[in-house]
């Protein structure tokens, strides 16, 4: 297990290594455009300053970027979480309905849903669900994280737990204004996240449906049920946990261009407004943070897949 | 006495013909296949089939409605914008350039992304480490950001709004044929071929190709939707297309102040986009069954 | 699948949840664009306006919006000498400035604070005069520097103003967005700290509402502490600026915002359409035209200019783009202007005719003709871009080339001081009501292409008539005077006005009290909010 | 007694070609208390068979009998849920490749504990808390696992199938198998792919069953010497049609079937003296491939006797229990049966 660990934190440290040599690049590029013989000396100094968590200051309001992005990417970050528990709860079932009756009425409703989740451009729905204020008279709110009313101050960047920070000057009412503020975005979000995660149960469960130690379980004469709670879920966890894994920044880059639509103040929302007006350090913070979350997570994912998947157990010894 | 080879020599069909064989019997696969061909040959001969140029403005026929609205026109058959264009001329000039722009996208990742990923597989030592490491950091990227990135650097216009789609989902595509040719790599068949001396071009050529057929299928759909879907929303987003190239999403971004007046001018580039995945999945997934069924 | 229903109540049950419009203490304005500061003074435009010269701070006098009279607001009453060069104010005794958590002040306002708010516009020697505003003076080139000659301090709550020659247009002076009154205690407070900078963005004045917190989204007001006028009934005023008009209107009618301004052009018909909203139009002196640059051939002939006019189809141009949100015109000056003068014709869209005349002098019919236009659309023009695509293919049916080039404000800057253009697509907003205001940066020899003058236009009779205008006490002879100038813009077709603009503002029919002044910004003094009906019974 | 009877099943499986009958009309009659081997070549359809007895059909298959009685019950007439409660109860199965037949994330001691013999729901979720009942379940895994000759149960029932070798893993399966005392355990290739010593002790295993625990076994495999000394019972199996089927003696003393005939010759018998370099016997030609199947009798084409006549489909003739389908058959002279007559 240690073994693993180390293995792991090597593998992480050469990665975020190429990481920031990355965006070393491109804020060279971006600010200072030259490159001299110095840039060996200037990459150190650089790296010696991101590892202060010192991006630079924004031009557009001398903020520390740093801060900006944090603040900014946990917003994005608490709609991915509701997009996230939306498609579980919706995606999951149905796929595991379409992995158990593959190829009948069910399952092409089913992955029909699925295809039509996939192919909608999410900025296009985000439109469409701006619009419905006035189409359908639904007074869900369309625009930024929370009420301009509530004046939430930065404590722990996470505006969930903010706005319940406030709770004695006004209830719980900011709180609930924030996550009204979530639902459209998490919505659409969870649009295409449910149509991913209805195509990867429903693969995973087709897999372990095929296995042998299904038939056995059949032939124990347990109920379809009994297989499915028993057998089929914890076995085909691991694989749609380990792909989701894969699609992470997939899920990001969606949910980036989902706050352009609605105006929320999340990461995406704070690329577009800063490169529009110019200030074009946020890039390389932004990948360093965004990257250097997705890369931390994978990591963390991968131990959770290891304690829940007795047969990943076999990678602890065989790997070197 | 009997021949020995009596059986094995009735009309076993070559694969391909095999797997068109079975994709044959799949009609949504077949309608799909139509309607590529269609959309191919939209793309192909937009400048004939456009009813109007997409930049001609009728002053006196301003935002008319579909022809099936009331107040329509039948010279404009999907109505017209707010400066009296032909709205059915700039959805196919959107689809011609959206579409081809996808496609080849898709064309220059999966010869660069074969290349890279098949020389990634078959090396070993510090070259394929290096680019695994390359690749593990490129991957955690998100592809909006490399796209927004790559604009920046190069500057806004539509071919850079492509090169830096196709920069941004190569990784993807390299690290999915790179697993899938590892994969076949430590099957039976590969070993059995490699100690026939079979080198790497012809252990690649029949030895690997032919198997990863379907996960090949998979990861081309895969990175065809997404660029489509990453040309319309950086068109969206205004950091595509510039003022006079009407791409899809630009058009959409372009509407989007028209939208209670006529919400046909969003609606429309919107259902394009969505059909065109829409049909290309719907295809891809039917050659994949196909040959999933063919090997079976 | 069983989660499904709950979900799908879970929806249900927060689309019938209390939206902001609910609570009747706060108030939510969206706003089309961020103040560039909150100081009327130095700011003109709209933005700074509406979020400045009726929330925080007050006048001398102000213009009562239905009577167009002038009544009190600092000051009590006015005395004016006979030869109308000095004016006399009386002041209130009992006006508090804002207590804020930067600033709490230890007096009421008096004539120090009234002098000291003058004297910035006024004396180059004043400490505040260059603050936030670097080495131009250009920020207060309105008429009423040169007007006033010193400012006395009588008493403590008197103070007079000395003229340099007659003149009645003082009260309208002070009455514009421009004659609010500061604090100089806080003033000399923040001298003493080193940041006189501060003046402008963490104001203190006497409004009914005061400064509370601003960032690039969102503007905090709270209700003035120690009002001395009637309190206001919204505690929380709240600008939110939300630049894109789709979303405004959508966050109207989701009730993110309870009053919106500058709907889409072509919103309006919707808009007027919906019962649940209301919509407040009002005529402003805000033009929109289409400048030729006359020191470029050809347009240095008038008769290019007016062929080229001719080619151009106005109406389209105004259902196109301005759809009902202006008016076409043929004057620079607005029709309820008293200068207006009524006699000036339209101009006819004839293609053929202008056409022909082109031929006659012998026009370059390869010539590229360049029209720039700013890529921001502001308040001249919902879509320069549209604009600009609509004139090139009215030029391009009579075989005219044009090309269209969209400029950032700093490329747009240098452009025009360079005059490297033949085209220019621009408008004009006067401060005030004075048709002077309207003309001299646009035809003045003095103003540069930047300051208004895109024509590059310098004619000395046409200067001189201007000058002698604007001293010009007899009222009558102004008018002939501007009656005859506007024949003579018109004769050479310097500009080409394409429409007077409205300014549209709309509100749920919760809200109440709302005044609009196209001149001086909104006012949000008398507004009030109540509960919609619907929730009323809820509750 | 029969204990399984089943009379012209048929399983036809629909593919992209068409349908495909891979089973032919087959008849078995497994008698109460016997070991049954059936034998066939890998792909011939004996585990198809064990599937439709079991009712494991997938759903492009197609499975007709005439009869197929266990005991006095009609399973072809049973629902499925009245099937599954007699497949937990009155018939187990284990496969070849045991491991594969484990769950990879549940220990050992949690899957067998899953076929005990169902307890009330009540009992079940206690036997969770209290101590008790749980150790009088840990006390029937251990007699059951010592049963099959399992020596250090503690150890095998903590681990996770990975841990274990395929042998362990056989007798595992084998004590789930005979945790609810089937009447009839149907072995399918039990021991491909494993060692001697382990194969051996895995058909010791089985022998026992049956003569201790009068088990019911169906003996599946491709090896015709493996498992005909074990059987009382045999039938073969060429391309899903059953050629011969018989007792023991019937099929090794005088075998009458061409394709039995040329099984039995593959049994190397050393002291018969196999010519120094001489080839060994085996028919000509190879199994053909699922969807290129031959009309008629299926060996048509590899059979040293065929005639013209055999591309019509044999009839099955019973000769006091020896069964046979074939057109041309071995007859012995004892035979006094009334012969098929042919032209």
């Amino acid at each position: 297990m240690f073994n693993y660990l180390l293995r792991r934190i090597y593998l992480l440290s050469i990665t975020a290594f190429i990481l920031t040599l990355l965006a070393f690049t491109i804020e060279h590029w971006t600010v200072h455009t030259q490159i001299d013989d110095n840039t060996f000396s200037h990459y150190f100094s650089y790296l010696n300053s991101i590892i202060k968590g010192d991006f630079g200051v924004s031009i557009i309001d001398n903020q520390p970027i740093f801060n900006t992005g944090l603040v900014a990417f946990s917003s994005t970050l608490e709609l991915c979480f509701f997009a996230f528990i939306i498609a579980i709860i919706i995606g999951m079932p149905l796929g595991i309905f379409a992995g158990l009756d593959r190829n009948n009425g069910v399952d092409y409703t089913i992955m029909t849903i699925a295809l039509i989740g996939l192919a909608l451009p999410v900025f296009w729905v985000a439109i469409i669900f701006t619009i419905l204020p006035h189409a359908l008279g639904i007074t869900l709110p369309i625009d930024g994280n929370i009420s301009p009313i509530y004046e939430i101050p930065v404590v722990t960047g996470l505006l969930l737990i903010d706005s319940l920070l406030v709770t004695e000057r006004y209830q719980l009412d900011a709180f609930l204004n924030h996550l009204t503020h979530l639902i459209l975005p998490s919505t659409v979000l969870a649009l295409f996240l449910t149509s991913e995660i209805i195509r990867l149960t429903r693969h995973a469960i087709t897999m372990v449906m095929k296995s042998n130690y299904i038939k056995a379980a059949h032939t124990k004469g347990l109920t379809r049920w009994q297989i499915v709670y028993r057998h089929v879920l914890k076995n085909a966890l691991p694989p749609i946990i380990h792909q989701i894994r894969l699609q992470l920044s997939t899920i990001i880059s969606f949910a980036m261009a989902i706050e352009i639509v609605f105006s929320y103040q999340g990461a995406g929302m704070w690329l577009f407004a800063s490169i529009h007006q110019g200030d074009y350090l946020v890039l390389s913070a932004a990948l360093l943070i965004i990257s250097g979350f997705i890369l931390i997570s994978s990591i963390i994912i991968d131990f959770i897949l290891v304690l829940i998947s007795p047969s990943k157990r076999k990678s602890l010894y065989a790997d070197q | 006495m009997l021949i020995n080879n009596e059986f094995n020599e009735q009309k076993i069909q070559s694969p391909l013909r095999y797997i068109w064989l079975i994709f044959k019997s799949k009609n949504i696969a077949v309608v799909a296949m139509w309607a590529i061909i269609t959309l191919l040959m939209v793309t192909l001969f937009t400048p004939y089939i456009m009813p109007y140029s997409p930049t001609l403005q009728h002053p006196d026929m301003l935002l008319l409605p579909p022809y099936w609205a009331e107040g329509a026109n039948p010279a404009h058959l999907l109505g017209t914008d707010d400066l009296g264009r032909d709205t059915l001329s700039r959805l196919l000039k959107g689809i011609q350039l959206t579409l081809a722009g996808a496609l080849s996208i898709t064309l220059v990742i999966s010869m660069l992304g074969l290349l890279i990923g098949a020389t990634a597989a078959l090396t070993q030592g510090v070259k394929a480490s290096i680019m695994h490491h390359l690749l593990d950091a490129l991957l955690t990227i998100p592809t909006i950001l490399t796209a927004l990135i790559l604009i920046v650097l190069f500057g806004m216009s539509y071919e850079n709004s492509l090169l830096a789609i196709s920069l941004s989902l190569l990784p993807q595509f390299i690290r999915g044929i790179y697993i899938s040719i590892e994969n076949e790599l430590n099957k039976q068949h590969i070993i059995a071929l490699r100690l026939d001396g079979a080198r790497n071009l012809r252990l690649l050529r029949f030895g690997i190709f032919p198997n990863i057929l379907e996960p090949l299928v998979t990861l081309l759909t895969r990175i065809f939707t997404m660029a489509i879907l990453e040309i319309t929303t950086l068109g969206f987003l205004g950091f595509g297309a510039n003022a006079n190239e009407i791409e899809l999403g630009a058009l959409i971004s372009k509407s989007l102040e028209l939208v209670y007046l006529s919400p046909y001018l969003v609606l429309f580039p919107g259902v394009a986009i969505f059909l065109i995945i829409i049909v290309f999945n719907v295809f891809a997934e039917g050659v994949r069954h196909a040959i999933i069924e063919g090997e079976e | 699948m069983r989660f499904l229903p709950l979900y799908i109540s879970l929806l249900l049950l927060t689309a019938c949840y209390q939206t902001e419009s609910t609570l009747t203490d706060s108030l939510i304005y969206c706003a089309d664009k961020s103040p560039t500061s909150l100081n009327p003074q130095i700011s003109h435009d709209i933005a700074s306006l509406d979020a400045t010269t009726h929330q925080l701070y007050n006048r001398l006098v102000k213009i009562e919006l239905i009577s167009k009279r002038f009544v009190a607001d600092i000051a009590t009453h006015w005395v004016i000498n006979e030869d109308k060069t000095r004016y006399t104010f009386f002041l209130r005794k009992d006006i508090n400035f804002h207590h804020t958590d930067y600033f709490t002040p230890s007096r009421p306002l008096n004539a120090d604070d009234v002098i000291f708010s003058f004297k910035r516009m006024l004396s180059k020697k004043h400490p505040f005069h260059f603050v936030n505003g670097e080495a131009d003076n250009y920020r207060y080139n309105h008429p009423f520097s040169s007007l006033v000659q010193d400012i006395i301090k009588i008493d403590d709550h008197t103070i007079t103003f000395l003229l340099n020659k007659p003149d009645a247009t003082l009260l309208a002076n002070l009455a514009a967005h421009y004659g609010v009154i500061h604090s100089q205690e806080y003033a000399l407070q923040l001298l003493k700290t080193g940041h006189p900078e501060k003046i402008d963005y963490f104001p203190i004045g006497t409004g009914p509402y005061q400064f509370k917190q601003k960032n690039k989204q969102i503007i905090r007001y709270q209700a003035h502490k120690f009002p001395w006028q009637a309190p206001v009934t919204i505690n929380n005023l709240i600008f939110d600026i939300t630049p894109n008009s789709t979303k405004r209107y959508a966050k109207l009618l989701s009730g993110e915002c309870d009053i919106i301004t500058n709907p889409a052009s072509s919103q309006i018909k919707q808009i007027s359409k919906n019962k649940s909203v209301l919509l407040s139009s009002q005529p402003t002196g805000n033009i929109s035209l289409l400048s030729f640059n006359t020191k470029s051939s050809p347009f240095d002939k008038k008769e290019v200019r007016h062929a080229l006019s001719e080619a151009i189809n106005l109406d389209t141009i105004l259902d196109a783009v301005f759809f009902e949100t202006a008016v076409a015109t043929n004057n620079l000056l607005p029709k309820h202007s008293w200068a207006y003068n009524p006699r000036t014709k339209k101009t006819t869209f004839s293609p053929q005719q202008s056409m022909t005349k082109l031929k006659v002098i012998n026009f370059d019919f390869n010539k590229n003709i360049r029209i720039i236009a700013p890529i921001k659309n502001s308040i001249f023009n919902p879509n320069f871009y549209k604009t600009a695509e609509l004139i090139q293919s009215n030029w391009a049916d009579i075989g005219i080339k044009s090309e269209i080039i969209l400029l950032r404000e700093s490329e747009l800057h240098n452009t025009l001081l360079t005059g490297d253009y033949d085209i220019y697509l621009t408008g004009s907003s006067p401060y005030i009501k004075d048709p002077d205001n309207l003309f001299r940066p646009l035809l003045s020899c003095n103003a540069n292409s930047f300051e208004g003058n895109s024509s590059q236009w310098c004619d000395e009779t046409m200067q001189n008539l201007l000058d002698a205008t604007l001293l010009e006490t007899n009222f009558i002879q102004r008018v002939k005077n501007y009656y005859q100038l506007q024949e003579m813009i018109q004769a050479q077709r310097i500009y080409l006005p394409i429409a007077h603009l409205l300014r549209f503002d709309v509100f749920n029919k919760n809200i109440s009290g709302l005044l609009v002044d196209p001149l001086t910004g909104i006012d949000f003094q008398a507004v009030r909010k109540v509960l919609p009906i619907n929730k009323v019974k809820a509750h | 007694m029969a204990l399984l009877d089943i009379r012209n099943l048929s399983i036809d499986i629909i593919t992209a070609q068409g349908k495909i009958r891979v089973i032919d009309k087959a008849n078995l009659n497994i008698i109460d208390g016997s070991i049954h081997g059936l034998v066939g070549e890998s792909g011939s359809g004996k585990s198809l068979i064990a599937k439709a007895i079991l009712g494991l059909h997938n759903e492009n298959w197609i499975v007709t009998a005439d009869r197929m009685f266990l005991g006095n019950i009609d399973l072809s007439k049973l629902s499925s849920r009245a099937r599954r409660k007699i497949m937990g109860t009155e018939i187990a199965i284990i496969f070849q490749n045991p491991r594969s037949y484990l769950d990879p994330s549940k220990k050992i001691f949690d899957q067998i504990r899953e076929v005990l013999p169902k307890k009330s729901h009540h009992k079940r979720f206690f036997s969770k808390v209290v101590p008790k009942l749980r150790a009088s379940e840990q006390q029937i895994i251990k007699e059951l696992l010592h049963k099959v000759g399992v020596q250090n149960d503690q150890a095998v029932v903590q681990s996770y199938p990975y841990e274990l070798s395929e042998g362990i893993c056989q007798k595992v399966m084998i004590a789930m198998a005979i945790a609810n005392n089937p009447r009839l355990l149907i072995a399918d290739e039990p021991t491909t792919s494993m060692e001697a010593v382990t194969q051996a002790q895995i058909f010791r295993l089985l022998y026992k069953l049956n003569q201790l625990h009068n088990m019911t076994i169906l003996l599946l495999s491709n090896n015709f010497g493996s498992i005909s000394n074990l059987s009382d019972y045999i039938s073969l199996i060429y391309c899903g049609q059953i050629v011969e089927s018989g007792s023991y003696k019937q099929i090794v003393n005088s075998p009458m079937h061409p394709y039995t005939q040329a099984m039995i010759k593959t049994i190397i018998e050393f002291d018969d003296g196999v010519d120094h370099k001489g080839q060994l016997y085996t028919l000509p030609g190879s199994i053909p491939p699922a969807n290129q199947l031959p009309i008629g009798c299926r060996l048509g084409p590899r059979c040293p006797k065929a005639q013209r006549t055999c591309v019509s489909n044999p009839e099955a003739v019973n000769y006091k229990g020896h069964i046979i389908r074939c057109h041309f058959p071995q007859l012995d002279d004892k035979k006094d049966a009334n012969t098929p007559h042919n032209k």
